[in-house]
């Protein structure tokens, strides 16, 4: 049964991330306050055969593992956490 | 910190570099002192292996307007104008993060670029890779490329030509340098030296975190205890958007005359920037590191002041200009922070919430690191491998002209350079592929800072200049001192396929550890090369770059020196193309080639190893004939020039069918020319076997070879002053097929004098222009994403 | 009187000076700063190709809040001539100024390509100089060019002769749908398109093709403006 | 008291989405199979004083709706960290 699974990669603490500091600097502008801590990663979704693989395909292809921390999501009611 | 922990051996220094450092201060150096010492007596900043040997180039020329020293070198163009233009390497990072790495190493080489009052105009790089077979090799160049075009893309600078090589010794140790070019009015360059005591110490820009912090971590754990994950050094992540903001506000803060003097912050940080602009101006400098804009929390004085945070500049402020200079950062949103002051101490003094952490002597963090004699030694015998044989036996001349036009080093780098902005700036002349060097125009936009709304003159486009980058390890590796010649030599053929004079040389030197003893010889032998190349042709050298202990487990990286060349030219109108564009020219092989298959293109295909020498030269000879060159095509009288390369003549010629007219080609004389030269006085039959005669005018390299095309009674003519240089004519343009006889090919029976009687016509090499377009096209793109 | 361009400056852009350049060879032209909302004077408006603002988040999408883009929207509801070039494209798009959107391009690379397109309606300030059919080399350089409509919208702005200029065949390395380069609103008075025209205007740089498209704005009556 | 949210930002169903499928077709490449159906997206973390705004902020510039579904999430689902 293929699993849906959705993986958030975000920057590593303490690496600079100009697109959350760039949303974050534009949010007043629009007349939205009180926003802070903006980070902008990426999000990749998938349906894996094998769910044992996706902590794998995180470290090879899917994050940087050098800048990036990735979490792996499973879709509520498609399978059992990793 | 006692000498038992030796952290200063954890961040490179030695034990007797350490009791040096003691024995300068009196004492011994505490946490911030020690990272200090560790950048600026490490090899990047000191020089310590390399500085005496650099001392053999030449430095000064007519053209020179500033030389090494200053962030970058600058050369006088005309009109009032300046090029200002460095190499750098980034290959270190590179290996780690090619995107990130190759991204910053674009970064640095602008700032070191606008630090002296240029406006960054263009960019280039040189690359090199292991085999692309190699997934990891392909991943690298994919992901560096990718990161080079990011950074240029994004900031406007025009990335307008570069080369990138495959091979194996560059596995583990990649190459990705960058050189950049600027322009600035020549009374607007600015040096780097703090001066006047009392004045403010600015820092602007990004604001520091934790970046690339790298060896110096080892304080942190050292004074932690233990391993903090928060304090783990990190990436350095390269925002170009910030940067095309700080090109913008340092250029108006100089333009509106309100800095004493500039400095970028590039390797070592704060630490390298601060204590050069307190030693070239000999003063001190008090830094308040609780002043510094800071991105991460908790920082300690020494993750300030080694951090490699991108985009951040320092500057010298009189103190009645502060107010005006702080309005232009933020006019464009820069941080920015008075850090510290100039003193007449000629100390560093760090102070953390007025507290001093740290208190080192200028010229003892700067001046005072040993210099360290190399013990060249020169090898028994080859110490590189021979590459794996990839060509199958038993071509004939035709197949392997296509095996080497698809092959790795030889197919088009369209791929590549096509993820490159190469026409922002409105300069570009000639860009990637429609010349042998890019061409760029000076004048179109200003009076020099480019932003300025008025045009030129109608009809003015102002100075023209060209601009190329070369490198060569392979042959090198073969002969580091006529290696190193050879790729002087190509990049000033470049610029005189285009008619260009060349003004000046950039350099970077990326080799294996200078203290064993091989590379130690490579080292001083190269650079005796390139010190005789550029004495034959007047060039001197402008600043450079070396990157040392490119090397791993599997041995060490071809030697590779990279140099880059500006040139100027009269007129922007008259500048020769590379490739034939007209039916019925004229084509004439020129210059005192010397073709020879050892280190070439067909050499490794077929994994022969590398000989332990290359053929002589005669310096005079090539310069005499590069200043014929440049005049010919000046004076309109060679109308397509191209330099013999990689893959030698033949493929040469393929390269100029690549524009869709073809060519017949009888080589026959340059076969009757080897043949002569070979054994002189022996008559033809008793030489080197024909075929191998034959295949060395086909195949062979060497410098100094021009393919060279234009109306018939122009090249007539230019052939009796060329004699002396040489000059073979060798063919007329026409037709939809390129086809080269007058060669044996492999017919060992047959006389070298039947071959070159143009009677003679044994085997014919006769490919379809349209096939050879699609193999240079196809084959590398293919490969290289997959 | 000459037609007057106004270029506005992001932080981030890159192609300013040169569209001034462009403009400069036909009318009168000067930069205008983002953060300054004031346009009065200027019959033309031209968004440069460029990062703006690092095109942080998505390409184009914070650069619409700048200070000055409110007035060049008024600019434009009030009949005057807005002309996006690449990321100036994608900034009227993502202002709604423009129908459809802007994606990564098919090859997921930035590609920096010269490329033939041909002018689809030459009945537009923009290209009143061209006739139709005409095909103009000009270079592309982007990684977010692949223009997108819904299917609905795009039905509406090819019968409303909205398509002003489409790659020539093969020509569309970005996969734009319809061969789509260029595009104005409905009122024609707004034109957006990812090829860089500031950079045909001189046959020393390349192509001297995209100057008809300035002169086209030069010949244009100006029709409105911010007061 | 701020609140932490994720906001995740998908293509639209139906809209050539090449970054998803550029990783569907390497994955096989390194080994791994039966992976289908994949996506790539935008996640933006940020911590808001007043959340009843997040909709606004999405509408108005952190997705685009043309070419955009998004998402708002206030807890972090199930999984494993990297
Ligand atoms: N890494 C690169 N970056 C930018 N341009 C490149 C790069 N590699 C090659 N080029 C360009 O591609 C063209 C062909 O490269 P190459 O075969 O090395 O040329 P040549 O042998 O004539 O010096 C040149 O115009 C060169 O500037
Ligand atoms: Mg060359």
């Amino acid at each position: 049964m293929p699993v849906t699974a959705q993986v958030l990669i975000r920057p590593k603490v303490g690496i600079l991330d100009p697109q959350g500091q760039a949303v974050e600097e534009a949010l007043p502008a629009l007349g939205f306050e009180g926003v802070s801590n903006v980070h902008v990663g990426r999000l990749v979704e998938l349906q894996v055969e094998d769910q044992s693989q996706l902590d794998a395909m995180c470290q090879k292809l899917l994050a940087n593992p050098l800048i990036e921390d990735y979490e792996i999501v499973f879709e509520a009611g498609s399978g059992t956490e990793g | 910190m006692t000498t038992a922990q030796a952290p200063h051996r954890a961040l490179g220094l030695t034990d007797a570099e350490f009791d040096l450092i003691c024995e300068k201060l009196g004492r011994e150096p505490n946490a911030t002192e020690l990272a200090m010492f560790s950048l600026m007596w490490s090899e990047h900043c000191s020089y310590k292996h390399s500085k005496k040997l650099l001392g053999k180039l030449p430095v000064e020329g007519p053209h020179l307007l500033m030389g090494p020293g200053e962030n970058a070198g600058a050369v006088r163009v005309g009109g009032g104008l300046a090029i200002a233009f460095k190499v750098e390497s980034h290959n270190h990072p590179s290996a780690v993060e090619p995107f990130q790495g190759a991204a910053t190493g674009v970064g640095g080489i602008l700032r070191d670029i606008f630090a002296v009052g240029a406006r960054p105009i263009a960019v280039l790089d040189s690359l090199r890779f292991g085999e692309l077979d190699s997934a990891r090799s392909r991943f690298l160049a994919a992901r560096a490329v990718a990161g080079i075009g990011h950074y240029g893309n994004s900031i406007g600078v025009p990335t307008v030509g570069g080369e990138i090589y495959f091979e194996g010794p560059y596995e583990q140790n990649c190459l990705v340098n960058a050189m950049c070019l600027g322009l600035a009015r020549e009374d607007r360059l600015i040096r780097s030296a703090a001066a006047g005591v009392g004045n403010h110490l600015v820092l602007f820009g990004a604001s520091t975190g934790r970046d690339g912090i790298g060896g110096a971590s080892v304080l942190a754990s050292a004074e932690l205890g233990e391993d903090d994950d928060s304090k783990r050094p990190t990436v350095q992540v390269g925002d170009p958007f910030e940067e095309s903001k700080l090109v913008e506000a340092s250029l108006e803060l100089l333009e509106a005359e309100l800095l004493a003097s500039l400095q970028d912050l590039g390797a070592a940080g704060l630490t390298s920037a601060s204590s050069e602009m307190a030693s070239k101006g000999e003063v001190g400098l008090d830094i308040h590191v609780d002043r510094v804009p800071l991105r991460e929390q908790d920082m300690e004085p020494f993750e300030i002041m080694v951090s490699e945070s991108q985009e951040r500049m320092l500057c010298v402020v009189e103190p009645e200009r502060l107010e005006a200079v702080l309005a232009v950062c933020d006019k464009w949103d820069l941080h920015h922070a008075v850090i510290g002051e100039v003193t007449d101490t000629r100390h560093m003094r760090i102070y953390d919430g007025g507290e001093l952490v740290g208190d080192i002597p200028v010229p003892a963090l700067v001046d005072d690191c040993p210099m360290y004699d190399l013990a060249p030694a020169e090898p028994d015998g080859q110490i590189y491998p021979a590459p794996p044989r990839r060509l199958a036996e038993g071509l004939d001349a035709g197949e392997t002209l296509l095996a080497l036009l698809g092959s790795d080093n030889v197919a088009s780098r369209r791929d590549y350079f096509e993820q490159y902005d190469c026409v922002v700036g409105s300069r570009t002349i000639k860009r990637p592929e429609q010349a042998e060097a890019a061409v760029l125009r000076l004048g179109a936009n200003d009076g020099g800072t480019g932003r300025s709304p008025a045009g030129p003159p109608a009809g003015d486009a102002g100075p023209t200049i060209a601009v190329s980058i070369d490198g060569s390890g392979r042959r090198v590796a073969a002969d580091p001192y006529r290696g190193t010649i050879g790729v002087v030599l190509e990049c000033a053929a470049n610029l005189a396929c285009v008619g260009a004079e060349p003004l000046g040389l950039t350099n970077c030197l990326n080799f294996g550890n200078p203290e064993k003893p091989h590379i130690a010889w490579q080292l001083e032998r190269s650079v005796s090369g390139m010190a005789d190349a550029l004495r034959a042709l007047g060039v001197p050298v402008v600043g450079g770059n070396v990157s040392l202990y490119n090397q791993s487990g599997d041995g060490p990286i071809y030697p590779t020196p990279v140099v880059g060349m500006v040139g100027s030219l009269p007129d922007p109108t008259v500048v020769a193309g590379n490739t034939f564009n007209a039916e019925k020219m004229a084509v004439a092989l020129m210059g005192p080639f010397e073709p020879s298959l050892a280190a070439g293109e067909l050499a490794k295909l077929r994994g022969e190893e590398l000989p332990t020498r290359l053929p002589d030269l005669d310096l005079s000879l090539h310069a005499e004939a590069l200043r014929l060159l440049r005049d010919a095509v000046r004076d309109g009288t060679v109308r397509v020039a191209r330099d013999v390369s990689e893959g030698g003549l033949a493929t040469t010629l393929a390269e100029c069918c690549l524009g869709g007219v073809g060519a017949k080609i009888d080589v026959a004389p340059l076969v009757e020319r080897l043949a002569r030269d070979t054994d002189p006085g022996a008559n033809a039959d008793a030489a080197a076997p024909a075929a191998t005669l034959t295949e060395q005018a086909l195949f062979g390299e060497g410098p100094g070879g021009f393919v060279i095309a234009g109306e018939r009674d122009a090249l007539l003519e230019l052939s009796s002053r060329a004699r002396r240089v040489g000059f073979l004519a060798i063919g007329v343009t026409g037709g939809d097929t390129l086809q080269i006889n007058g060669f044996n090919d492999g017919d060992s029976s047959s006389e070298v004098a039947t071959a070159a009687g143009a009677a003679g016509i044994l085997k014919e090499i006769s490919t379809a222009v349209s096939t050879i377009q699609r193999i240079h096209a196809g084959a590398l793109a293919e490969r290289a994403s997959s | 009187m000459a037609t007057r361009f106004g270029i506005v400056q992001f932080p981030g852009s890159c192609d300013e000076v040169d569209t001034l350049l462009a403009c400069s060879r036909v009318g009168d032209a000067e930069l205008l700063w983002h953060k300054d909302p004031d346009i009065s004077g200027v019959d033309v408006v031209v968004l440069p190709g460029g990062f703006s603002y690092g095109d942080y988040l998505r390409v184009g999408a914070i650069v619409r809040f700048a200070p000055i883009m409110e007035a060049v929207a008024a600019h434009a509801a009030d009949g005057g001539l807005v002309l996006g070039i690449c990321n100036g494209f994608q900034v009227l798009t993502e202002a709604g100024l423009l129908p459809g959107a802007l994606l990564p391009n098919q090859n997921l690379r930035f590609t920096c390509r010269q490329v033939d397109v041909s002018v689809v309606n030459a009945d537009t300030p923009f290209t009143r100089e061209c006739n139709e059919g005409d095909v103009l080399s000009i270079p592309a350089k982007h990684t977010t060019g692949r223009y997108f409509a819904p299917p609905e919208m795009l039905d509406e702005i090819e019968s409303a002769g909205q398509v002003i200029l489409r790659y020539a065949p093969g020509e569309n390395f970005n996969g734009s749908v319809n061969d789509i380069a260029g595009v104005c609103n409905t009122e024609r008075n707004v034109f957006g398109l990812m090829p860089h025209p500031e950079h045909a205007v001189d046959p020393l740089t390349g192509s001297a093709d995209a100057l008809k498209l300035f002169e086209s704005l030069a010949a244009a009556p100006v029709t409105g403006g911010a007061a």
